[in-house]
């Protein structure tokens, strides 16, 4: 491939040395501690979203037709035109990763301006969907007010509650991650990022996929019930 | 120590002169409050962690005090119940949260690990202040909870009295939350720092054993802290939005906050532990003079107790789990106890036909061994499904507890600040007082929570505010023994700050000991090292001299004449 | 029950030992009192003798060659891993007792709420104390109203955490007629050590007899002795005092036909309804100044037993 | 200089040749996850009954490993990374089962008091 080898003949990766921590021997070492720090915060991320995806397996395990019926008040399109959009922010975030590795700064700009925004994207239709259930009342347990209301206890009640909280922390997740991305933007637009530099391009597009990876199960076990 | 690697060659002798650094040390090269608030120095870090956990504990302590004094007399003996269960609860959360789980690996392991390696710094520096922000973060939000309308919930916040109680829950999970964060840094910072920086010639079987307790400690910390934020969070949510997970009126089930809470909190007593056996490798074999014996069974019984500790969170649940769980629990309970087995078979193994020399911590490791025994075997009456139904939730649990993790962890704590003193503040302290001070320890542990295996075997159980009669003579015997290991805590205290002010200058190496953090000087300059460290075998001690007049061990001079590889062990 | 463990169990470790499984948990008990008593001696006969025998002399570096012995270390983890084992199989042989309640055994209901225990006989009859026959079976139905408590009855070696929104089940089998701590084991806020009643085992033939002497209160005593009855029993004494001290609820001295301000600012006239209605929904009235945290007694109060409330609470002049 | 020479161990030597993934291999994934997100929305219509949680599970399974694989570069970064992604999942695995077997031990006590308060409200 053509790319590889220009970037073969290009500078020697890593050798910018203006990015290298001082107590790192070599541009290499810094760059794969980095790497290997990402990946462990990813696996905290990994397991902090488990609590919830315990808690959706015990409550329907134990409520199988609650899960059924009320995932049928959710809007299935909206939740595959939000799996849609969040599979092309990835696309659009592994391509930014690609550009700044091999220097094309208008592409870098280009394609994280693409992921910032499909991520607004998301959150636009993530607004609608929460403010059609804050009007027809399908809130969580406490709150619910919807069609089963009523009983004892709002069984239905206690499906939303796991909606709104694996929903709800990765929205705040998708929040943290356009933060991250605008600051990568900023620094890609002053030209820190080169063939010899890409670190932050690099591990903060590990973090957006994992944002991704996690809403691949949400969208099927929420929405896709029964 | 894999023999296929050549020993090392020595180098010629004037590489062993510790000729005083022309480079000031790393307390002195940098002045001013701004200097330490924004510093990214491990050793800074780490001494500024040792001044927020020592405070903790202080505050834990006084709290312990008081528990104790109030359970002098059955009723009201200095303050009513509610006062009492806020004091046992913030006793409880500021002891586990704020002191023992980042004493020795925050404090200790951030000043020791990357000199121990070898490097400058440990692999993000910046992240290594952040965790130290978070913890002073998480510490506020936690005192904030007790200026507010205190917490009455027990370190444990079970639902649905956390969810119903006037307490200020909500600060103080808030708080265990951030603290949360911070330990999960220290555990990522640890575990980059060993995978990456290792100096050339130390392979993983060449490194030392404190490095591998805290590198599996960092394990822990990584995968199961975030379970404990996932919980707090979900309790958070469940008081204030009422979501229901949690609450069987809104169709939650209280029993799972508890698998939640322990699937952490199991691992977490382990990341108290194994910190302080990595201690404990050092400091027997330093002063029985010998190498650890088995030191590959050794590395493997870490890694096992991390990755087992995570099998069996359900023993702390027999009471209010199904019985097909507890019996897998108390199955797995007893495969986790073989490897701590094994680690204390071969610290006694190390002592044998060395020179043992009973410095101060010396006496600190011998009395851990023996606290942690009995600490241990007692934890196989809790294991034991039949005995622990009357055991659960007595104070049989509550001396369990405390000799594993006083007498574990804090006194391991307490022998690695006497072992690592004079590196870290350049100044020797007083054996003698040292000793005595040890001993006080020892005598006042026993004497307050042996007792109580008694009280809770005889059926007292825990939190109890007031107690039938026949239990009050092992209290007043437990009571009084608190007091005197109280002295003997303010005697050690004494002993660290006499040393600030008067202590003579500690020379690189007081101990004999062959670990990379010797072979600099005391205190160490900014970047640890004047000139590189020679990777050596960390536990063959055998050609160092002692110099009458400094005190100072020194690698004999390499005579060409001297066999030229020792006997390497594998 | 070899003769070498009962002395030891019995005299300084466990409690007295009255129902059937408290003897197979003390023999487990003295099994692994027994190991762990080897195990510590021997380390640390082993660590004092080792420190005593190779203290550092000057001039005598250590000696000891050996590093590391592969069939030592395989040993001192083998040999532990079977007495583990064996003591995981010991311990679970007991613990099956304890889990398996047999058919026949007498059903008592119990439900716990905030610092107080009320147990239900099969005949409707509710006290604040457990009276169970001798060498008969006895099953707890269990359920609490607000927290996790926990029924633990040291003398029978019995535990079983009591939880809010399910039934959790406890037995035992006494084997000694008498009185014994009952206390509750979960910790569970301001009187959780207060929440303590006690287990009365009737000799053989008695305990019918006094259930029905006990559970036809209300006929044998006047109304107002059986409301005092009731209001120690089932709790009011927690919260409403009859000295016009200030607790948790309004004090019942002098209440009667007293004008109650509610918390809507309206005021009611403290009578037989409003007393009434105030024990079935207490919510529904709530006094001013009051937390509204009186658990309903829907279904726990029989109407004769409101009634001789009202006529205790009428009486307190 | 703190430590004599740079190599430290096989972490940092692969490093060297960072895998640049080309615009073919970045749009035939994105293809195959847009694919498989179609075929997950038409397996919900089948009747699978209680099967259906596996299939969605399995599809989702796939999609995750297509981005761990390649746009996270799984496959050509160090193994190690890869080794702490798997061993968080049977993290997750092993706290679910045991969690969820242990709930549905106790569901009956549940269901009985449901039923009693439900008898008499």
């Amino acid at each position: 491939m053509i790319a590889e080898a220009q970037l073969s003949q290009g500078p020697a990766p890593h050798a910018d040395e203006t990015f290298r921590a001082h107590h790192f021997e070599t541009a290499e070492q810094q760059f794969a501690a980095a790497k290997l720090g990402m990946w462990l915060f990813l696996v905290t991320e990994v397991l902090f979203f488990s609590g919830l995806f315990v808690a959706y397996a015990v409550f329907r395990v134990l409520h199988p037709e609650v899960f059924v019926n009320s995932a049928a008040l959710l809007d299935t399109k909206l939740g595959a035109i939000n799996t849609v959009i969040l599979l092309f922010s990835s696309l659009t975030m592994a391509w930014a990763v690609r550009c700044s590795q091999l220097g094309q700064q208008r592409g870098l700009v280009l394609c994280l301006s693409l992921t910032i925004a499909a991520a607004v994207a998301f959150l636009g239709v993530k607004g609608i969907e929460y403010a059609h259930k804050w009007h027809e009342g399908h809130l969580w347990a406490s709150q619910y007010g919807g069609p089963q209301a009523g009983e004892t206890f709002d069984r239905a009640g206690s499906f939303f509650s796991v909606y709104f909280a694996m929903t709800g922390l990765h929205a705040v997740h998708i929040i943290a991650g356009i933060a991250a991305i605008g600051w990568l933007l900023k620094r890609s637009l002053r030209g820190d990022f080169s063939p010899a530099y890409y670190t932050p391009v690099d591990v903060v597009g590990l973090y957006w996929h994992l944002v991704d990876l996690v809403w691949i199960f949400l969208f099927p076990l929420l929405y896709l019930v029964g | 120590m894999s023999t296929t690697l050549p020993p090392t060659t020595r180098l010629p002798e004037q590489a062993w002169k510790s000729e005083p650094i022309s480079e000031p040390d790393y307390l002195r090269n940098k002045r001013g409050i701004m200097s330490w608030v924004y510093t990214l120095d491990h050793k800074r870090i780490g001494v500024m962690y040792l001044i927020g956990i020592l405070t903790a504990f202080l505050m834990g302590g006084v709290m312990a005090i008081l528990v104790r004094t109030e359970l002098l007399s059955p009723s009201r003996t200095i303050m009513g119940p509610d006062a009492y269960n806020h004091m046992f609860t913030l006793h409880g959360a500021i002891m586990t949260f704020l002191f023992i789980i980042p004493s020795i690996p925050a404090a200790l392991g951030n000043f020791i690990l990357p000199i121990m390696l070898g490097a400058k710094d440990v692999a993000f520096p910046r992240m290594n202040l952040a965790s130290w922000y978070l913890w002073v973060f998480g510490a506020v939000f936690l005192i904030a909870a007790m200026a507010l309308n205190g917490l009455d919930t027990g370190w444990t916040f079970y639902t649905p009295y956390s969810t119903t109680t006037n307490s200020s829950v909500i600060s103080a999970t808030l708080g265990v939350f951030i603290l949360g964060f911070s330990s999960i840094f220290t555990g990522i910072n640890f575990i980059a720092t060993v995978h990456i920086m290792r100096p050339k010639g130390m392979t993983w079987f060449r490194m030392p054993l404190f490095l591998w307790s805290l590198y599996s400690t960092a394990i822990i910390q990584v995968l199961a802290t975030p379970v404990l934020g996932i919980t707090l969070l979900l309790l958070i949510a469940e008081r204030a939005l009422g979501i229901g997970f949690f609450d069987p009126k809104l169709g939650g089930d209280p029993v799972l906050y508890q698998h939640f809470f322990w699937f952490y909190s199991h691992p977490a007593v382990y990341i108290m532990i194994l910190p302080a056996m990595g201690v404990i490798s050092e400091l027997i074999s330093t002063f029985s003079r010998t190498p650890i014996f088995g030191y590959r069974f050794m590395c493997y019984s870490a890694i096992a107790i991390a990755f087992l500790g995570f099998l069996v969170w359900g023993h702390h649940m027999f009471t209010s789990e199904s019985a097909m769980a507890a019996v897998i629990f108390s199955a797995l309970t007893f495969s986790v106890s073989i490897p701590s087995g094994i680690k204390v078979f071969n610290w006694l193994a190390t002592l044998y036909k060395g020179s043992i020399s009973l410095t101060t911590p010396m006496c600190f490791a011998l009395s851990f061994i023996l606290l942690f025994t009995i600490g241990g075997l007692t934890g196989l009456f809790l294991g034991a499904l039949a005995t622990d139904i009357h055991l659960h939730d007595t104070y049989f649990v509550v001396a369990h507890f405390h000799y594993v993790m006083m007498g574990g962890s804090l006194m391991a704590f307490i022998g690695g600040m006497f072992y690592w003193w004079p590196k870290l503040f350049g100044k020797m302290y007083s054996e003698f007082w040292g000793r005595i001070s040890c001993l006080i320890i020892f005598i006042g542990f026993n004497w307050t929570f042996f007792p109580q295996f008694i009280l809770g075997s005889r059926g007292m159980p825990r939190r109890f505010y007031d107690y039938k009669p026949e239990y009050q003579g092992l209290h007043v015997i437990s009571t009084s023994g608190a007091f005197f290991l109280g002295i003997g805590l303010i005697l050690c205290a004494a002993v660290f700050l006499h040393s600030l002010w008067r202590g003579r200058r500690a020379p690189a190496n007081p101990w004999g000991a062959a670990t990379l953090e010797w072979q600099t000087a005391s205190p160490p300059p900014l970047h640890n090292f004047v000139d590189d460290p020679v990777v050596t075998d960390p536990y063959d001690m055998a050609d160092f001299e002692l110099q009458r007049d400094t005190g100072d061990y020194v690698r004999r001079p390499y005579t060409p004449s001297q066999s030229d590889g020792t006997e390497t062990q594998s | 029950m070899s003769a070498f463990s009962m002395p030891a169990s019995a005299r300084l470790w466990m409690p007295e030992s009255a129902s059937t499984a408290a003897q197979q948990v003390d023999w487990v008990f003295d099994v692994v009192l027994v190991i762990c008593t080897i195990f510590f001696v021997g380390i640390t006969g082993a660590l004092v003798a080792f420190v005593v025998r190779y203290r550092r002399r000057e001039g005598t570096p250590a000696t000891r060659q050996l590093h590391h012995h592969t069939g030592l270390e395989v040993a001192w983890s083998v040999i532990p891993g079977i007495l583990l084992a064996v003591i995981f199989i010991v311990g679970l042989t007991g613990f099956m007792q304890l889990t398996t309640p047999p058919e026949d055994a007498y059903e008592v209901g119990v439900i716990g709420k905030k610092w107080v225990w009320a147990f239900q006989y099969p005949n409707g009859y509710i006290d604040d104390t457990l009276h169970v026959p001798v060498d008969q079976p006895v099953m707890l139905n269990m359920t609490s109203d607000d927290v996790i408590h926990s029924m633990y009855i040291p003398a029978f070696r019995v535990k079983r955490d009591v939880i809010p929104g399910r039934y959790t089940k406890l037995w035992f089998e006494a084997t000694k007629p008498g009185e014994f701590n009952l206390f509750c084991a979960e910790y569970c806020g301001t009187k959780h050590s207060n929440m303590i009643s006690s287990v009365v085992v009737h000799p053989p033939g008695e305990f019918d007899r006094w259930l029905e002497k006990a559970s036809n209160f209300l006929e044998t005593m006047s109304p107002a002795e059986a409301g005092k009855l009731l209001y120690k029993r089932r709790g009011c004494a927690q919260c409403h005092s009859v000295d016009g001290s200030q607790m948790a609820g309004p004090s019942f001295l002098a209440a009667w036909g007293q004008t109650a301000v509610l918390d809507d600012g309206s005021t009611v006239e403290v009578d037989a309804n409003y007393i009434r209605e105030s024990i079935l929904e207490p919510q529904s009235k709530a006094r001013a100044g009051y937390r509204k945290v009186m658990p309903t007694y829907q279904g726990q109060l029989k109407d004769e037993e409101i009634s001789a409330l009202i006529e205790f609470i009428k009486s307190l002049k | 200089m703190a430590v004599s020479s740079a190599q430290t161990n096989g972490q940092s030597r692969r490093a060297h040749e960072p895998h640049v993934s080309s615009p073919a291999q970045l749009i035939g994934i994105f293809a195959a996850l847009l694919a498989l997100t179609g075929v997950t929305v038409a397996a919900a219509e089948f009747p699978f009954g209680d099967l259906d949680v596996y299939v969605a599970l399995a599809i989702a399974g796939v999609k995750a490993f297509l981005v761990a694989a390649y746009f996270m570069h799984l496959k050509y970064d160090h193994p190690l990374n890869a080794v702490l992604l798997v061993f968080s999942i049977v993290l997750v695995v092993l706290f679910l089962g045991v969690t969820l077997s242990d709930t549905t031990q106790l569901a009956p006590e549940v269901q009985a008091a449901a039923e009693a308060s439900a008898a008499s409200p």
